[in-house]
Parts: C-alpha cells; sequence; structure tokens
C-alpha cells in the first residue's frame, strides 16, 4: 500500500484512535482526551498542507478541505471541551478512540470520491455512535435513543449499500468523480442515486426521514450531542455536496426534500414542549436549508458547504451550552444559569438567536447566502420558503430565549473553569464571525 | 435473463426484510430483517460483477458483508442492554421518549 | 474611525456597560442620550463631516458594508431619534424597569443611527433587524412584560423584512447578471434595468417589509398590542423614532431602486393609506383605555404620512416626511402625558378617570395642547404635515385624498370625545386624592415638547427647505421629476 | 404704515403668550387688566389705520414664509382693504369692550385665568383671520377660532353638559372646516395658487364650471357650519352654555360672522359660477325665516337671543346672494353691535335673577334696573327694526328691498319680510316679558362703570350706526355704499315707485311684528303662549334628529371596526387562523412520531417510494 499524502489525516487519527483505545488498558485514560485532540489538530493541519494534492479515492477540493479543517478543529475542541465533563471521565481513553473513529469516518466521507469509500466512511462514522450515545451513567432514555438510532442507521446503511449495489450494477465503476456515468445508464442507476440520497437525507434528518431526530436529541447526553450533530452530521452533508455536485439531475428530489424538511421541520419545532425536541426539530428545518442550497446547481455547493460549516459551529455552541444544564431540564434555567455561567448562558442566547437567523450572526449570513443562490439558480419559491421559515423560526427560538424557568436546586448545574473560554471564542465566533468571511472567501 | 431473475430475487429479500422491520414486534426479527435487507444488496453486487465481468462485485460483497457484521453486532449489544434495563425485547418497550403533548 | 461610526457606535458600547451596573445606571443612560443628542446636531448641520465615507468591512459578494454617507433626510430622522430617546428616559426616571428601558432603547438608537447613515442596503437591512429585536426586548422588558405582544411585534417585523431581503436579492442578483458587480450599495443597484412586472413584484416584497414598521393599513395589528405592552415611557421612543425607519428605508432605498413600480404602486398606497387614517382614527374613538388609545391615534396619524409619501408628488413626500417628524413629536406628548399619569397610580382605564382637571391644571392643559397637535390644529406641527400631504395625494388620486381629509374630522371626534372623559366633567371619585400636578421636571419636558411643536407649526419652513431632493438623481429622473409633477 | 400690520394681531397674541407664560404668577384681577389692555392697543392701530388710509386702504405686510413647496407657497402675510377694515374694526373694538366689561362681569369665577386667556387667543385669531392674504392662514385662523370657541363654551367644564356643548360646537364646525380644506385642495389643484388675488385672477381668466360649483358648494358649506345657517345650525343653541360675554363676542360680533366674510371675501369665486349666488340668496333667506320662527317659541332668554343670531346671519347670506356683498357688510357692522349689547345686557337679567334663564319667571325688571331698560330697549330696536330710529332699519330693510330687485328674487323678498315680521314680534316679545308686566323681584346688582359704558356705546351705535347709509331716495348721507363700491361694486337699487311700495311694506311689516310680540308677551304670562309649540320650541326637530342619527351611527361604525374587522378579522381569524394552522399542522405531523420504532422505520420507507416517484418521472 504506497503511501500517498491525502491519506495523511486519516492515517494520523487512526492510529491516534488505535492508541487511544490501548490507553484505558495501561490506566492513562485521563491524558486521552488531550491526546484526542492534538491528533486532531495534527490531522487538520495536515489537510491544510495537503491542500491540492489530487489522490484517485480522495480530492480534496476547497469544500472538501473546508469541511474536513471544520471537522478535526470542532473534534479537537469538543475532546478538550469533554475532558472537564463528568460523565466520560471513567472510559476516557475508549471515549477519546471512539470519537477519533468517527472523525476517521467523517473525514473519508468528505473527501471520498470512491462509493466503496463513501461506504466505509459512513459506517465508521454512524457506528461509534451506537455506544456513544448509549454511555455507561446516562440513564435509560439514552439507551433508549442508541437503540433506536443503531436500528435506524442500520436501516439506512442498508439502503446505502443497495444503492451502491445498484449503481454499480449499472455503470460498471464505483467512482464518483464527476460525469457520474450512473445517471445516464439504465435505470438501476437512478434507483442506486436515490436510495443513496434516501440514506444520506436521513443521517441528516432530512424530511421523510426525520423521525428519529427528535427522540434521539430528547435521550441523548448533550456532551455525545455535540459530536453527533456537530460533526457526524456535517460530514455526512460534505459526502451529499459530493453526490449532488456529481448528479445534477438530483437537484429537483433535493430541492423537493428541502422544501419538505423546511415546513415539517418547523411546524413540529412550533408545537415542541421540551427544549432538546425543539431542537432537535430545528435541525430538520436546518437540514432543510443546507438541501436548499443544494438544490440551487453548481454555485450552490459553494454556499452548501457554508451553510455546513455555520451549522456545525451553531449547534457545537448550542450542545456546548446545554451541557451544563442536568440532563431532564425541559427549558433553560435564564435566572440560574446567568447568575452562575454568565458566559455560558451568552453563548447559549448568541447561539439561539443565531440559529434563528438574527442579522449580525454567522446564522444570518448563511442564511443570506442561500437565498441569493437560489434566487441566482431561479428557484424563487425555495427562496420565499427559506425566508419564511426563518422568520418563523424566530417564534419557537425566542420563546425558549424568553420562558422563564426555573431550577429546582441550582447546585445541580455543572459548571467548569476550562468552558469559559471555549463559550468566549463560540460567542466570537458566531457574533462577529462574519467580519473574518473575507479572509476566508478569499 | 437471469440478470432479471437474480435482481427479481434481491427485490423479494428486499421486500421481506422490509416486512420483517414493519410488522414484527420483537426486537431481534427487527435485526433480522436488517440482515435481509444487507443480503439484497449483495446479491444485488454479484450480479453486477457477473455482468461486468470484473471482481469489483465480489470486493464490494465483502464489503457489505462486513460492515453489516459490524453493526448488528453492536445493536445486539445494545439489544441485551435494553432486555436488561428496559425489561422487554419487544418495540413497545422503547417509548419513554416521545411527545408529551399527546396525552 | 470617523464620526459617523462612533456615532453609531456609542450606544452599543454604552448598553452592555450598563447591563453590568447593578444599579443607578439612569445618570449614565441620560448622558451618552444627551452626547448622542449633540453629535447628532453636529452632523446634521456641519454635513461635511463624512466625507471620508470610510469603505471598511469589504465582503467580495456584498460590498463594502460600513460605508456611510450623511443624506439631508437621514440626518433630520437622526437628530428627531437623538431628541427622543433623553425625553423618553426621563419620563421613566421613576419607572422601576428603567435600565432595562435605558439599555433596549440604547441599542435602537444604535441601529437606527445605523440605518440613517447606511449606504449599503444589505448594512440597513441588518441595523433594520436589530432595531427590530431591541424593540421586542423594550415590549418585553417594560410594562405588562407581555411576551405575545413582545413576539407578535418582532414576527410582524421579521415576516416582513425577510420578504424585503428576498426582494432586495431579487435586484441584487438581476443586477448582477446585467453589469456582472455584485454589490449590495445602493448607489450601485440604483440603475438596473428592470422588467415592469418582476419589479411591481419586488417593490411589493420592500413595501411589505417597510410598510409594517410604519404601520400602514393592512398591517397595523401589531401597533396597539405592543404599544399597549410596553411602558409608555418605552412607546415613545417606539412609536416615534422607531416608525420612521420603514419610511426612511422607503424613500432612500425602495424608490429610488425600483421607481416605476414605486409609480405604478402610488395609486394603491394613497388608498391604503386613506383608509389606514379614518380606520386608525375609528378604532382610536373605540379604544379601551388611553394607552390603546394614543396608539391608534399614532397608527392613524403614522396612515398620514404613508399616504404622503406614497402620492410620489412634490408636495405629498415632503408633507409625509414633515408629519413623520412631527408626530414624533405629538406621540411623545400624548404618550408623555400616558406616562405621567400612570405614574400617578392612573390605569388610563375610562372607569378609572374623569375631571381631572380640577385636580391637575396644568396637566390638563398640556394635554388639551398635544391633543390639539394631535387633531392637526393649524399652527401645531401636525398641520403643514397634514396638509401638503393631503393637497399633493389630492392631485394625484382626488377621491382618495378626499376620503384622508375626513380624517380632520374624525381627530376631533375621537379626540375630544377621549379628553372629555378623562379631564372635563365632575370629578371621579375613584381618583386618589393625593393626586399631584405636575412636578418640575415632567414640567419642563412638555415646555421643551410644545415648544417645539408650536415651532415646527409656526415655522415649518427651515425643516421643508432643508429636506432637498429625496429621491436619488437616478429614481427622480425615472419619475419624471418628482413623480406626478411638482 | 403697512410693515406694522402685523401689530394689530400680535397684541392679542402677546397678551395670550404673557397669561400662558406668567399667568400663575400674578392674581386674575391683574391678568383680566393686562388682557383687557391688549384689544385696546390693537383698537388704537386700527383707528390709526382709519384716520391715515380710511379713504382707500389697500395694505400688505408680509411677515415670514409659512410653508413653500414647489407652488404651494404660503406666507404669514396680511392685507387690508374696506372689507377687512371694517372687519378688524369689530373684532378689535367689540373685542375691547367685551374684555372691560368681562373684569366684573367674570370677576371671582373659578378658570378667570383660562377664560381670558382664551379671549385674547381669540380675539387675535379673529384679527388673522380677516387680515389673512391666502386662503391657508386664513383656514388657520379659522380653526383657531374655532378652538377658541370650544373652548370657551366649555368654560364651565365641571358640568358635563357644558362639556359637550363645547365639543359639539368644535365638531359640528369642524364638518364645515374639512369641506373647507376640501375647497382649498380643489382650488389648488385647479389653479396652483393660495393667494387671493392670484386665485380671483385665475379664476377670471379661465373659469372651469365644475371645479368652481364643487369649490364654491364646498366653502359653502365651511360658511354655513361656522355661521351656524339652516342645515349645520344645531350647535348655536347648545353653545350658550358658555359665558353671556363669550356669547356676546364670539355667538354675536365676530367667530359667526366669518362665514358671511369668507363669501364676501370669495366673492368673485362664486360670481363666476351662474347659479350659486342664488343657492346662497335662498339658504340666507330661508334660514332667516326658519329662526325667527323657533325664537319666537323659545324660554330661554339665551336661546331667543342665538335663533336671532342665526336668523340676522341668514339676511347677511340673503344680501350676498343677491349680489350686495357691501349692505350684508353694512347689516353685519350694526347687528354685531346690537347683538353684543343684547347679550351683555342678558348676562345681567341672568346675573340679577341668579342664573334663572326662563323669562316667564323674570317680569318688570324696568323699575329695578332703569339704566338697563333703556339699553336693552335700544337693542331691541335695532333688532326689530323699527323705522327710522333703529340702525337696522337702514341696513335690513335695504337688503329685502334690493332682493325684490334681483331677478328670481321674489321667493327671497318673500321669504325676508315673513322673517322681518317674526323678528320684530320676538324681539318686542322678549322685551315686555323680561322688563315690563308684574314686578318679580331679582337680586340687587350695582353695575360698574366697566359694564356701563361698553352698553351705553353699544346703545348709541345701534341707534346711529344705520345713518351711515340712507335708503334711496331719501336725501341724507351716502357714505357706505360708494366707499365699498371699489371693493364690492354697486348693489342694484330700487327706484320710483318701487323703491317707494318696497320701503313702506319693509316698516308696516316691522309695526305689525311689534303688536304681534306685545300680545305673544301677554299670552306667555297667561300660560298659553308660542312655546308651548313644541314644534317651533324644538327647532322643527332638526337638532334631536341630528343628534339621533349621526353620533350613534358614528359609534355604532367605530364598534363594528373594532369588534368586528380588528378583533375578529384581524387577531381572530388571521393571527388566531394562523396559529392554529400551524397547531394542526404539527400534530397531524406528530403522528409520525409517538416513540414507536417501526413508526419510524415505515416513515423512512414511504420516504424511499416518495423518491423512486422521481426516478419513474425522469424515465
Amino acid at each position: 500500500m504506497v503511501y500517498s499524502p491525502p491519506l495523511l489525516p486519516l492515517l494520523i487519527v487512526a492510529g491516534a484512535a488505535v492508541i487511544a483505545f490501548l490507553g484505558d488498558a495501561l490506566r492513562i485514560g485521563k491524558i486521552m482526551p488531550w491526546w484526542g485532540g492534538g491528533a486532531a489538530i495534527a490531522a487538520a493541519i495536515s489537510i491544510m498542507v495537503e491542500k491540492l494534492t489530487l489522490g484517485d479515492f480522495l480530492y480534496w477540493n476547497s469544500s472538501a478541505t473546508l469541511l474536513g479543517v471544520y471537522l478535526s478543529l470542532a473534534t479537537a475542541a469538543g475532546l478538550t471541551f469533554v475532558a472537564f465533563h463528568p460523565l466520560p471521565r471513567k472510559l476516557s481513553g475508549s471515549f477519546t478512540g471512539l470519537l477519533l473513529t468517527a472523525l476517521t469516518g467523517s473525514l473519508m466521507l468528505v473527501g471520498g470520491q470512491n462509493l466503496l469509500f463513501l461506504f466505509v466512511g459512513l459506517e465508521l462514522q454512524v457506528l461509534p455512535f451506537f455506544a456513544l450515545l448509549a454511555w455507561p451513567g446516562s440513564g435509560r432514555g439514552a439507551l433508549e435513543a442508541a437503540f433506536k438510532y443503531a436500528l435506524l442507521a442500520a436501516l439506512a446503511s442498508a439502503q446505502f449499500a443497495i444503492g451502491i449495489a445498484l449503481i454499480y450494477l449499472g455503470d460498471g465503476s464505483l467512482a464518483v468523480i464527476p460525469p457520474f456515468s450512473g445517471m445516464a445508464g439504465t435505470i438501476y442507476g437512478l434507483i442506486g442515486v436515490l436510495a443513496l440520497l434516501a440514506a444520506l437525507s436521513f443521517e441528516i434528518a432530512a424530511a421523510p426521514f426525520h423521525a428519529w431526530v427528535a427522540d434521539i436529541y430528547q435521550g441523548a447526553p448533550a456532551p455525545m450531542l455535540i459530536f453527533l450533530s456537530g460533526v457526524g452530521k456535517v460530514a455526512v452533508m460534505g459526502a451529499l455536496i459530493t453526490l449532488v455536485s456529481a448528479t445534477p439531475r438530483l437537484q429537483l428530489p433535493v430541492a423537493v426534500i428541502a422544501a419538505a424538511s423546511i415546513l415539517i421541520g418547523n411546524l413540529l419545532a412550533y408545537r415542541a414542549g421540551h427544549l432538546r425536541r425543539m431542537l432537535g426539530h430545528s435541525a430538520i428545518a436546518h437540514a432543510g436549508y443546507f438541501l436548499a442550497a443544494l438544490a440551487a446547481g453548481p454555485v450552490g455547493t459553494i454556499a452548501a458547504s457554508a451553510y455546513a460549516l455555520v451549522y456545525g459551529i451553531m449547534s457545537v455552541g448550542t450542545f456546548m451550552g446545554l451541557s451544563s444544564l442536568p440532563e431532564n431540564s425541559v427549558a433553560i434555567p435564564w435566572t440560574v444559569l446567568r447568575a452562575r455561567q454568565p458566559v455560558l448562558a451568552g453563548l447559549l442566547g448568541v447561539t439561539l438567536l443565531s440559529l434563528a437567523g438574527m442579522p449580525p450572526s454567522i446564522g444570518f449570513f448563511a442564511k443570506l447566502f442561500v437565498i441569493i443562490v437560489d434566487i441566482h439558480g431561479q428557484i424563487l419559491w425555495l427562496a420565499l420558503l427559506v425566508a419564511f421559515g426563518s422568520a418563523f423560526s424566530f417564534v419557537y427560538y425566542l420563546s425558549a430565549l424568553w420562558k422563564p424557568a426555573t431550577l429546582s436546586n441550582p447546585d445541580r448545574l455543572l459548571c467548569r473553569r476550562g468552558w469559559e473560554g471555549f463559550a468566549a471564542l463560540g460567542i466570537l465566533m458566531l457574533a462577529l464571525g462574519w467580519v473574518l468571511v473575507p479572509y476566508g472567501m478569499g | 435473463m437471469t440478470l432479471e431473475l437474480a435482481l427479481v430475487i434481491a427485490a423479494l429479500l428486499f421486500l421481506a426484510g422490509i416486512a420483517l422491520i414493519l410488522l414484527r414486534r420483537s426486537l431481534i426479527f427487527l435485526l433480522l430483517g436488517m440482515e435481509l435487507l444487507f443480503n439484497a444488496a449483495m446479491v444485488i453486487a454479484l450480479v453486477g460483477g457477473a455482468r461486468w465481468h470484473s471482481s469489483t462485485g465480489q470486493v464490494l460483497v465483502i464489503f457489505i458483508m462486513a460492515l453489516s457484521g459490524a453493526a448488528l453486532a453492536l445493536t445486539l449489544a445494545l439489544l441485551l442492554r435494553v432486555k436488561q434495563e428496559l425489561g422487554g425485547d419487544t418495540v413497545d418497550v422503547l417509548c419513554h421518549l416521545r411527545e408529551e403533548a399527546d396525552e | 474611525m470617523n464620526l459617523g461610526s462612533v456615532f453609531i457606535l456609542l450606544p452599543w458600547l454604552a448598553a452592555p456597560w450598563l447591563a453590568t451596573r447593578r444599579t443607578g445606571g439612569h445618570c449614565f443612560a441620560m448622558a451618552v442620550a444627551l452626547v448622542e443628542l449633540v453629535l447628532a446636531l453636529v452632523l446634521r448641520l456641519a454635513p461635511g463631516m463624512l466625507h471620508d465615507t470610510s469603505h471598511a468591512l469589504f465582503i467580495p459578494m456584498l460590498g463594502a458594508l460600513w460605508t456611510l454617507h450623511d443624506g439631508l433626510l437621514g440626518g433630520t430622522l437622526a437628530v428627531l431619534t437623538a431628541l427622543l430617546l433623553p425625553i423618553s428616559l426621563a419620563f421613566a426616571w421613576r419607572l422601576p424597569e428603567f435600565r432595562a428601558l435605558a439599555l433596549a432603547a440604547l441599542v435602537m438608537e444604535g441601529a437606527l443611527f445605523g440605518l440613517f447613515l447606511a449606504d449599503n442596503v444589505l448594512m440597513f437591512y441588518i441595523f433594520y433587524e436589530i432595531l427590530a429585536l431591541a424593540g421586542a426586548f423594550l415590549i418585553l422588558r417594560t410594562g405588562h412584560k407581555s411576551r405575545t405582544a413582545a413576539l407578535l411585534f418582532l414576527l410582524y417585523t421579521v415576516v416582513g423584512s425577510l420578504l424585503f431581503l428576498v426582494a432586495l436579492v431579487g435586484v441584487y442578483v438581476l443586477h448582477g447578471a446585467q453589469t456582472g458587480v455584485y454589490d449590495f450599495s445602493v448607489l450601485i443597484l440604483a440603475d438596473t434595468r428592470i422588467p415592469a412586472t418582476a419589479g411591481l413584484w419586488m417593490f411589493l416584497g420592500m413595501v411589505a417589509g417597510l410598510a409594517v414598521k410604519m404601520p400602514l393599513f393592512p398591517l397595523h395589528s401589531w401597533a396597539s398590542s405592543s404599544y399597549g405592552a410596553a411602558a409608555p415611557a418605552g412607546s415613545i421612543f417606539l412609536s416615534g423614532a422607531a416608525v420612521t425607519a420603514g419610511a426612511y428605508g422607503l424613500i432612500h432605498f425602495a424608490m429610488p431602486m425600483l421607481p416605476q413600480a414605486a409609480l405604478q404602486f402610488a395609486p394603491v398606497g394613497i388608498t391604503l393609506g386613506a383608509i389606514g387614517t379614518l380606520y386608525g382614527a375609528f378604532l382610536a374613538l373605540n379604544a379601551d383605555n388611553l394607552r390603546h388609545f394614543a396608539a391608534y391615534a399614532s397608527v392613524s396619524h403614522m396612515n398620514l404620512a404613508g399616504l404622503g409619501l406614497f402620492a410620489l408628488q412634490a408636495q405629498a413626500m415632503r408633507g409625509g416626511i414633515f408629519l413623520l417628524i412631527a408626530h414624533g413629536l405629538v406621540s411623545a406628548g400624548l404618550f408623555g402625558v400616558v406616562a405621567v399619569m400612570e405614574a400617578r397610580g392612573l390605569t388610563g382605564e375610562w372607569a378609572g378617570l374623569g375631571g381631572l382637571f380640577r385636580r391637575a391644571p396644568r396637566l390638563g392643559a398640556w394635554m388639551l395642547f398635544f391633543f390639539l397637535a394631535g387633531m392637526g390644529l393649524p399652527g401645531l406641527a401636525n398641520f403643514p404635515g397634514e396638509f401638503l400631504s393631503l393637497a399633493g395625494a389630492f392631485q394625484v388620486l382626488p377621491w382618495a385624498a378626499g376620503l384622508a381629509t375626513l380624517g380632520i374630522l374624525a381627530g376631533v371626534i375621537y379626540f375630544l370625545r377621549i379628553y372629555e372623559r378623562v379631564m372635563l366633567g365632575p370629578l371621579n371619585a375613584v381618583l386618589p386624592d393625593a393626586l399631584a400636578d405636575l412636578r418640575q421636571g415632567e414640567w419642563l419636558l412638555f415646555w421643551v415638547l410644545g415648544l417645539l411643536t408650536l415651532w415646527m407649526g409656526l415655522d415649518p419652513q427651515t425643516v421643508l427647505a432643508h429636506l432637498g431632493t429625496l429621491l436619488s438623481a437616478h429614481g427622480s429622473e425615472a419619475l419624471g421629476g418628482g413623480g406626478h409633477g411638482v | 404704515m403697512s410693515e406694522w400690520l402685523w401689530l394689530i394681531p400680535g397684541f392679542p397674541l402677546l397678551g395670550a403668550l404673557l397669561n400662558a407664560l406668567f399667568g400663575g404668577r400674578c392674581s386674575p384681577r391683574g391678568m383680566g387688566r393686562m388682557a383687557a389692555t391688549m384689544p385696546f392697543l390693537s383698537t388704537l392701530v386700527v383707528l390709526a389705520l382709519w384716520s391715515t388710509h380710511g379713504r382707500d386702504p389697500h395694505l400688505h405686510d408680509r411677515v415670514w414664509t409659512w410653508i413653500a413647496v414647489g407652488r404651494f407657497h404660503a406666507d404669514i402675510a396680511f392685507q387690508v382693504d374696506q372689507v377687512t377694515l371694517i372687519m378688524i374694526s369689530i373684532a378689535a373694538f367689540v373685542g375691547f369692550l367685551i374684555h372691560l366689561f368681562s373684569q366684573q362681569f367674570m370677576a371671582g369665577d373659578y378658570g378667570e385665568r383660562r377664560y381670558y386667556f382664551y379671549l385674547n387667543l381669540f380675539v387675535g385669531g379673529m384679527l388673522v383671520l380677516t387680515m389673512a392674504d391666502n386662503l391657508l392662514l386664513l383656514y388657520l385662523g379659522w380653526e383657531a377660532v374655532g378652538l377658541c370657541s370650544y373652548a370657551l363654551v366649555a368654560h364651565w367644564y365641571r358640568k358635563p353638559e357644558n362639556a359637550w356643548a363645547g365639543r359639539k360646537a368644535f365638531v359640528v364646525t369642524r364638518i364645515g372646516d374639512t369641506a373647507l380644506a376640501l375647497a382649498i385642495f380643489m382650488l389648488f389643484a385647479e389653479y396652483h395658487t393660495l393667494n387671493d388675488q392670484q386665485l380671483f385672477v385665475a379664476v377670471a381668466t379661465h373659469p372651469d364650471v365644475l371645479v368652481l360649483t364643487i369649490a364654491g358648494a364646498l366653502t359653502l358649506i365651511g360658511a354655513i357650519a361656522k355661521s351656524a345657517q339652516f342645515p349645520l345650525h344645531i350647535w348655536l343653541p347648545d353653545s350658550m352654555a358658555g359665558p353671556s360675554t363669550v356669547s356676546a363676542l364670539i355667538h354675536a360680533a365676530t367667530m359667526v360672522t366669518a362665514g358671511v366674510y369668507l363669501c364676501i371675501r370669495l366673492y368673485p369665486v362664486f360670481a363666476a359660477v351662474p347659479g350659486m349666488l342664488w343657492v346662497i340668496g335662498l339658504s340666507g333667506a330661508f334660514t332667516a325665516f326658519y329662526a325667527a320662527s323657533c325664537a319666537i317659541a323659545q324660554v330661554d332668554i339665551k336661546r331667543v337671543l342665538a335663533y336671532s343670531t342665526i336668523s340676522q346671519l341668514g339676511y347677511m347670506f340673503l344680501g350676498v346672494g343677491i349680489g350686495a356683498p357691501s349692505l350684508g357688510l353694512f347689516h353685519l357692522l350694526v347687528h354685531a353691535c346690537f347683538k353684543a349689547l343684547l347679550f351683555m345686557s342678558a348676562g345681567v337679567v341672568i346675573s340679577v335673577y341668579n342664573e334663572d334663564h326662563d323669562i316667564r319667571h323674570m317680569g318688570g325688571l324696568k323699575a329695578q334696573q332703569p339704566f338697563l331698560r333703556w339699553v336693552f330697549l335700544a337693542g331691541i330696536f335695532a333688532l326689530a327694526a323699527v323705522p327710522v330710529v333703529s340702525a337696522s332699519f337702514y341696513s335690513k330693510d335695504a337688503i329685502i328691498a334690493t332682493a325684490f330687485m334681483v331677478p328670481g328674487g321674489k321667493l327671497l323678498w318673500a321669504l325676508a319680510l315673513l322673517g322681518a315680521v317674526l323678528t320684530a314680534a320676538y324681539a318686542f316679545r322678549l322685551y315686555f316679558l323680561i322688563f315690563e308686566g308684574p314686578v318679580t323681584p331679582g337680586e340687587p346688582y350695582r353695575m360698574g362703570w366697566g359694564m356701563k359704558i361698553p352698553l351705553a356705546l353699544l346703545a348709541a351705535a345701534s341707534i346711529g350706526m344705520g345713518w351711515l347709509q340712507f335708503p334711496p331716495g331719501w336725501s341724507g348721507p351716502d357714505l357706505w355704499l360708494p366707499w365699498l363700491a371699489p371693493v364690492l361694486g354697486m348693489p342694484p337699487m330700487p327706484s320710483g315707485a318701487v323703491n317707494v311700495f318696497l320701503q313702506i311694506t319693509g316698516s308696516v311689516a316691522t309695526l305689525l311684528g311689534i303688536g304681534i310680540g306685545i300680545k305673544a308677551a301677554q299670552w306667555e304670562r297667561r300660560g298659553h303662549g308660542f312655546s308651548r309649540l313644541a314644534f317651533l320650541s324644538g327647532a322643527w326637530f332638526f337638532d334631536a334628529a341630528f343628534l339621533r342619527v349621526f353620533p350613534p351611527a358614528v359609534y355604532a361604525f367605530a364598534r363594528f371596526l373594532d369588534r368586528g374587522v380588528e378583533r375578529t378579522g384581524f387577531r381572530w381569524a388571521f393571527l388566531g387562523g394562523l396559529r392554529d394552522g400551524f397547531g394542526v399542522g404539527s400534530q397531524l405531523l406528530g403522528i409520525g412520531e409517538n416513540g414507536l420504532l417501526s413508526r419510524y422505520a415505515s416513515g423512512m420507507v414511504l420516504g424511499l417510494l416518495i423518491l423512486l416517484v422521481f426516478a419513474w418521472g425522469w424515465m
């Protein structure tokens, strides 16, 4: 197996994962999160360095690099943040190992150009979460969530497998590099691509396949959700970008799924009583906005990758904020949170506003790009739907912001010294992120 | 001719798997249904390999077999934990997470 | 960091600092407000200050966001906003929730100044949204602290402004397609050739976004619940200053960008304004308490201003803007009277009032003064604006302007009926007997507002002459010089 | 001389300003004196104007530009010509007399300072109205006097009916203001100018009959509302709730004549439209007859005078209608003097009988108040137009006579003559009921010199003013008509036998009226006088009908709009509908999420099938 540069980031992360697993055995589990963080950052740097080398399996174009770097940095940040959280305290070595495996899978998904590569990446990225969601000591809800996720993810990967097989049947090659001949071929190729689309849109909780997301968000422990929504979903979005940019004919079904997601996501979130369920349903809507960008043709992929990046940052910020709250809190106890964790409360407030699309935040700029791209792609009705969706989203985001909730005993609120730094970084990123955009886009 | 016949078999396998998942109450059968879906994928992959006279089909089958095994192994482990903690292995056990507003 | 940026960012820097101080933010907030007033006057009277419009924050696709330019209209409205803030704070001096009100008002003021000085339409939109959010917080944190009213206010504005955004992006994309230059600055966007039908739809989107703030008739339902829920001192700022944002956006951005569509929309706009004027008047007549009454009076006047603006005729346009400024003062007076009465423990419900003149003659006198100004008595602030708007609109669409002229008659009916219910007649037994008349501070406030109203009524020429050419060069030549003839 | 015309309205406005600023700090008495000096100074300036420019006054004084946007140009500019000189003389001089009279009459009242503030503001407003050189400034004065009338009628605000009467006055006059505003818009839209002279030139050059008819009609409605003519007269009888001095100034001498002044000022606009003048004449004549018929059946002393004012204004409109605006102006001048006198004396009579307005409870006051009786009698003579002796014989009978000469004027002449009979009747009925007959004692009321001088001056004027203009054929001073001819033109003069016949019928009508009046007083005292006729005392039930129809309709419409359109339409249907729609939508979608795993799986499969439809679509 000749060493080829594009594989470097994967090698780094996979190697680190193996060592992390050994860490628990050698009772040096405590430092493993830091070790994992360092490995992720090394991967990010390597991706930056390898920026434009082309490989037959990996094609690090601009959007893949952007997302790849983001995934690594997000995992690094998540790991160092969770290091202070009591939940993974016992098995932190295997915890880090699992996360690094998930990161490997994500990088493969984002950069993959070969269907088989994508399939392996998807499995690598999904399987660790079966275990992570049901982490020992996180209650029965988490277990139920994990099992539901496991079963439905398995169903989705089965669809993915069928899709790959059909495409292979249709045009004989597993490569995804355009022109993806599968489309021109027989009916099998078409059904295969649609199966792929179905599987991936299950992963990002788009409309017809959205049923699972509310329960998992409600049940799963908050630190795990940082990675599920912040890293897992963004990786699948990267895969979708490569898939749709390779097959232009997918734009119509993507547009339909986008519209369905926005409508269903907003409507469900409107009535969701529980905070976590509301966040789950709003994730459906955000998947819809991402797909709306994707449905707008070649220009759309840039906007889609920007939206994926922004969505990732926002969900990481949200769940970092929520991880200090006790598990079954139905709403955010603002007064207590502001008293004990002012900066974290600020982060949570800014992320909610950014999720809703309040102008100074990058959430708004992401949605603005989506609207620009949609109108440029002549899909006016989708742009209007995005606009009305984000306007409507103010209802449930701001009622979450304004609903007065009381916490029975304030000391159940977790507050760790390291978190203030993360929160401050998060606020800066979200509120003034758009100032940095010119340099990133350049 | 054999191509269409094999595809019909794969389709049947797929439908059987879906039926198993949707109709049966016990979680074990859900996993069985999942396994059938993966088998359907393998059949299609084999047919593809045969049609294009290349070994990629078989490589694909091996990969699907490996990954399906991994996925189901973990799901089985979770199933044991569910049986222990939630006290049953039917689908209705898993109903704690839902929209409260319904009641 | 030129004067304009300081002018916008000062309130935004003051707000968080005010939030951290536990008690006694009063003097600090008032000091910042007065500094802002001085800055606004300097900017307005010495227009050359902003010649080095800083082209900061250049984003490739969106153009230079932070380009500031001080137009005459924007400067005048900025002075009005800067004037209303200290007045609003003064009326709220003894409120328990003063700090929350000051915080929200400062953020709103910063957003308004940014809005008036912004040259980039996207920056205008961003400030417009921040204004909406800060307004929602004001409604939430003061007065009845009702969430529904705050949410209704925010939703109306957000849905409307997103329609404005979609229309704006439509123009932006069309311009990009025609000239290859993708930039949001209004000067560049102004000369895109837009097909008629698409232009009309886009203009409707923009009007929906902007006219919702200036409550034009069909989009006005938020006004009574928001002004009713917020503390009257807060409503001064909400109904006086925040309302000018919509009208400014209409004149400075929407009409220059889509001049043909503006001409086609003129008759519809005039009709809506006329219906709104009468509708607001009749609702004020049937208001169930003083706050709703003041809210509907404000809606009625703003619809008349809307009528003037949409007529696209020289007299009507200037009359509309003048009425906008005059309405700021008069509604400050109206809500100020309500604030003073609520400071004395009167709820504002009709059962609790009656014959107040005997106990508080000075308050009664000032209330009558502002009611007369509200009625459009010649010699007070509203009259020049109303008369010019109606005279101009009459030349464009006579029957609609005629309908709106009935608003003058309706004004008398509802204002005097409410005045009689509150002030005249036998002394109401329910009134608390220790009812003090105006204190020195309030009396001085009313004198400031009164003198300004009188000055604007008797010598409107100083304001009218300086409104200068409103539509950008492109807009006016497309409209044939001021729309329907001078 | 012409650059300080602004002093005339300036003094009273300055008085009002001083009152507002320093009112709190000095005693009401001092404030009253300061208030009285202001119209006195204006009167001095007017006298100076008479002395220097009496012969042919054409002065113009532009103070500052009020509103100037494109061709919509209105300055604060004052002009004085013959008509304006007369009007400002009345407003300033009669205003001063009433200020003097109020010093003692209103002493010790609970709102004295507020009273003087509005009185000064009123005189200022009236002067601005009459001296305005453009329609916009006229509109300013018009509304200012409307406001002061509201405030002064509702002066004793503690009784709700007084406050209501003030509001009724302001609302009805505001109907006229709206009509006037519409007329100004139309004239501006058509001729693009607000200045009077430019307007007349433009109307003369290209008269557009349709625009001028509508604008003329609207201006007429404005004048009718302000001068309380027939359909819109209902506010004047109720506004007697204010103090008598207010009635004297506002509802006799100055404000109500503003409508007549407007018609005289815009005479060329009316003349340009063929039938318009006759309509004005008809409305004047009918109102004269109608109001006189109502006056004869009233029992409240001030309501008799109120209806009498409406009737006399009818005559002035008749004067303008038959093409003799100078005669109308003459009657306006005479009427101002004797009606102010009558109202002020009525005020004294009411305070003598401590606030009892009903004339049936009065009688034989001549013994107790001799001075008041003679002064009141002079006023009654002028009101009834007693031949030769009284002033209005020269003005009112001249109008009636000229009405006969005008084409189509026979109907107007008949109505006016009938009105003259009724006028003489109710005048003398009033006099005999109050001053003659069995004595009912009242409180002793000593009138100071401040009250006696105004009454004496006005009594002299109501007798002697008529001698300015003798009827045609009589050898005597013929000053009035030639003096006004350059501005208002000469009216058609009857001559020869017809002239003699008209004068005789006029005098006979008056004497007949006096006889009826005396008889009516005796019937009244015996208990079955005209006041029992409900139809007449209720002013033909117009007032009741108007009040039963319009206000309830307006309030009902407001309630409908509020409850129907706002609450159910917008809030319940639109917003509520949206909210419930979203609720139901989310409930429907919630079915797919009841926690059951197999339900989720079926959702996914369904999704896959939907996607496959696209494959079928692409084939």
